[in-house]
């Protein structure tokens, strides 16, 4: 059985994909990507998401804290000054799904983001930025996710 | 719940004189507020809040007398029961799972689910657990650290005899101990487990 | 029906910090309910910001974006006055928008 | 020449620089500095605000006539003199048990059946907005809870006992886990209730936003929580024994600045 969310769905898969190649205006490369959000491990994301093998860079600045908490909420910031820097995604290594969102900016903003994501356990996280030229470049931390309370 | 006027003790208490209630009025009024207050709910029962001598004597701002600490400790010490086999030790792997898990005994706890020991809630214990609590002392290297080497040896007994009680029954060395009467809660095996978890030279609490 | 956002929009240097926070409950589909069922995955899938009507940021979002998400970013050479309007849809396809002027 | 972009500036200077090895306790300030701006509790407050002032219930009635002790409809400064005696009622009453006293009184809710319902749900969960809506009007201001009456000294002397009341499968009270400074649970920690814990600690910062639940928090469900925790039965909502507490620790916190709702684990 088809729905129409499914639908719906694969053809914002195909919008993704043609996003991530570049052929697509950044207003319109809002459609949410079910595959890549789907992915299981960093390189399945990559494949989803239609880009390049990132390169680790010290130009993307990655803020993350050393220990969580909470891993049900863990704050998380990226940001760069390279010029060309259309989209950042977080990835979290060791989650049952590794993509937590990607942000598309416009020349408008800044390329720079916060905001906060889930753990299920200690991880690297990574914040992979992607150039309007296809170019992928990553920062990463590792987040110590502490289990708290009484345990009950 | 009460959202009736609050009368009861209280009021009754207050009327018709105007000096202060005397501290064994308050005690009482306690009492009544606390009776007034609960209710059972699943496994927690209402009999819980029945205070044994020991519970009684701990709950003043102040510590009980020494002497009377003495006699409760002594009490608490005979109700210790030391393993019918002689064996002290289990496994320190179900000890260090015993160790995490704090569940049990609340009223969310489904009945006859085994409860876990806490230790980490207030314990230090290994190297690799970062998430302690500091309530109770630092246990990291125990064994290590009272020279325990082989806890089968003779010379070992004295603090495995000790570690054993402690654990039993905290308040047999400590009558207001923060620490909850274990051999109440846990059952032989499980208090093996910790045992080891604590005294054998392979855990990780006795690490390098 | 969802609540309202809370969008703080403050003038910064030559731009606007904005910082929104969302009421949602962002399930990530993993989780148990008390009796054992799971509860289905229920999450905010697309969010854009616009100033002045102008989509400015947008994003995709999965099930680890944490519940009641917050979300922060810097919007160049905005003034106050100028009009925030951030807008989220989620996989129920229910939509909010809510609107903040730059202070 | 822009050498970083606004925004991780300003995220770097919450976070202080970020050496490789920071020891366990840095590395949870620093955790919870990243958190403090954007609390979600004020999701609450801004759903509190709102039903405080619209018409609802059988009577039809909003909130505003409701006195919290600072005179019908006043709001700010409230907070921090809760819970007191009030005439009306013949009771001391916490903010929430007055709550239920308006809702009833004004909106001809049913107080009793509020107060049963499960924490979260239906007008249970309005409560808990209004609590945080409330306690943020207080913000910053420093607790003074009237003692001038004997029914509130009463219920100081009351809380003290029950705050000290061992029972139990574990022997727990609230002075267990509360009775000293720098102690904790994991790495939860735990401030001192039998003293003053300073500004914005304790009783301080209660309403909160709980981040494991993701939801906001009053004071009735902190010690609803606390006492599961306890192992002890099940602490009826705005029973006297909760209200005495809170009695207690809101004199113990006298002069402390409120930082509620605030952000915890």
């Amino acid at each position: 059985m088809q729905t129409r969310r499914d639908m719906m769905t694969r053809s914002a898969a195909v919008a993704a994909l043609l996003a991530g190649a570049g052929v697509l205006p950044a207003r319109a490369q809002t459609a949410w990507n079910k595959a890549a959000f789907e992915a299981r491990g960093v390189d399945a994301v990559l494949k989803a998401l239609g880009i390049a093998k990132p390169a680790e860079s010290p130009d993307i600045v990655f803020t993350a804290p050393d220990i969580a908490e909470n891993g049900a909420v863990v704050p998380i910031a990226a940001s760069t000054a390279l010029p060309g820097v259309k989209r950042i995604a977080f990835l979290v290594e060791k989650n049952p799904t590794t993509l937590a969102g990607v942000f598309e900016f416009s020349d408008a903003v800044e390329t720079s983001v916060a905001t906060r994501i889930k753990m299920g356990e200690t991880s690297n996280v990574l914040a992979v930025a992607i150039t309007g030229d296809g170019k992928v470049l990553y920062a990463q931390k590792e987040v110590k996710v502490t289990l708290g309370g009484c345990g009950g | 719940m009460n959202l009736k006027p609050l009368a009861l003790a209280g009021a009754a208490l207050l009327a018709g004189c105007g000096t202060a209630p005397t501290p064994q009025q308050l005690d009482r009024e306690t009492q009544d507020v606390i009776k007034a207050s609960f209710r059972a709910q699943g496994i927690a029962t209402l009999d819980r809040l029945n205070q044994d001598e020991l519970q009684q004597a701990c709950s003043a701002e102040q510590p009980p007398p020494a002497e009377l600490a003495k006699r409760l400790e002594a009490a608490q010490l005979a109700t210790v029961n030391w393993p019918s086999d002689g064996v002290y030790l289990g496994d320190w792997r179900e000890g260090e799972k015993l160790a995490q898990n704090g569940r049990g005994m609340t009223w969310t706890d489904p009945p006859g689910v085994p409860a876990g020991g806490n230790c980490y809630n207030c314990h230090q214990l290994t190297r690799a657990e970062i998430s302690y609590g500091t309530i109770g002392p630092s246990l990291y290297q125990y064994g290590k650290l009272r020279g325990v080497a082989n806890p089968a040896d003779p010379a070992a007994e004295a603090i495995v005899r000790y570690t054993w009680g402690k654990l039993w029954n905290a308040k047999a060395t400590n009558a207001c101990s923060n620490m909850p009467r274990f051999g109440h809660v846990l059952n032989p095996a499980q208090i093996k487990d910790l045992m080891a978890l604590l005294l054998d030279p392979k855990s990780p609490v006795n690490a390098p | 029906m969802s609540d309202p956002m809370r969008i703080r929009a403050q003038v910064q240097g030559s731009g606007a910090i904005v910082r929104v926070l969302m009421s949602h409950e962002m399930e990530t589909g993993l989780r148990k309910d008390a009796a054992g069922k799971t509860v289905p995955a229920w999450h905010i899938t697309e969010v854009t910001a616009a100033l002045n009507g102008k989509t400015v940021l947008s994003a995709q979002w999965g099930t680890a974006i944490a519940k009641n998400p917050f979300t922060q970013f810097v919007v160049k050479g905005a003034k106050a006055g100028d009009k925030i309007t951030i807008s989220w849809v989620d996989n129920h396809g229910d939509k909010r928008s809510d609107e903040a002027t730059i202070a | 020449m822009r050498i970083a972009p606004l925004l991780g500036a300003l995220l770097l200077a919450a976070a202080g620089p970020a050496p490789a090895q920071t020891s366990t306790a840095d590395g949870i300030a620093q955790y919870r500095a990243l958190l403090a701006d954007g609390n979600p509790a004020e999701l609450w407050e801004a759903k509190g605000e709102a039903l405080w002032k619209q018409r609802r219930g059988p009577g039809n009635a909003s909130l505003e006539a409701c006195d919290l002790g600072l005179g019908a409809g006043v709001v700010k400064g409230a907070f921090v003199e809760l819970p007191r005696w009030f005439a009306d009622t013949r009771r001391v009453q916490d903010l929430e048990s007055r709550l239920l006293t308006c809702m009833q009184s004004l909106q001809g809710l049913d107080a009793a059946a509020i107060a049963a319902t499960p924490f979260g749900k239906g007008e249970q969960a309005n409560v808990e907005s209004l609590v945080a809506y409330i306690s943020a009007a207080s913000r910053g201001l420093k607790f003074n809870l009237p003692q001038a009456r004997a029914e509130e000294r009463q219920m100081y002397e009351v809380g003290k006992r029950v705050f000290h009341f061992r029972a139990g499968p574990y022997d727990f009270a609230c002075v267990s886990c509360h009775g000293e400074a720098g102690k904790r649970i994991r790495l939860q920690d735990l401030p001192n209730l039998t003293v003053n814990p300073g500004d914005g600690v304790g009783f301080a910062a209660w309403p909160a936003y709980r981040l494991s639940s993701g939801e906001l928090w009053g004071m009735q469900r902190r010690l609803n929580d606390c006492y599961r925790q306890q192992r002890f039965p099940f602490p009826g909502y705005a029973s006297d024994a909760t209200i005495a507490l809170g009695v207690y620790m809101g004199v113990q916190a006298k002069g402390a600045a409120s930082s509620a709702p605030a952000i915890k684990r």
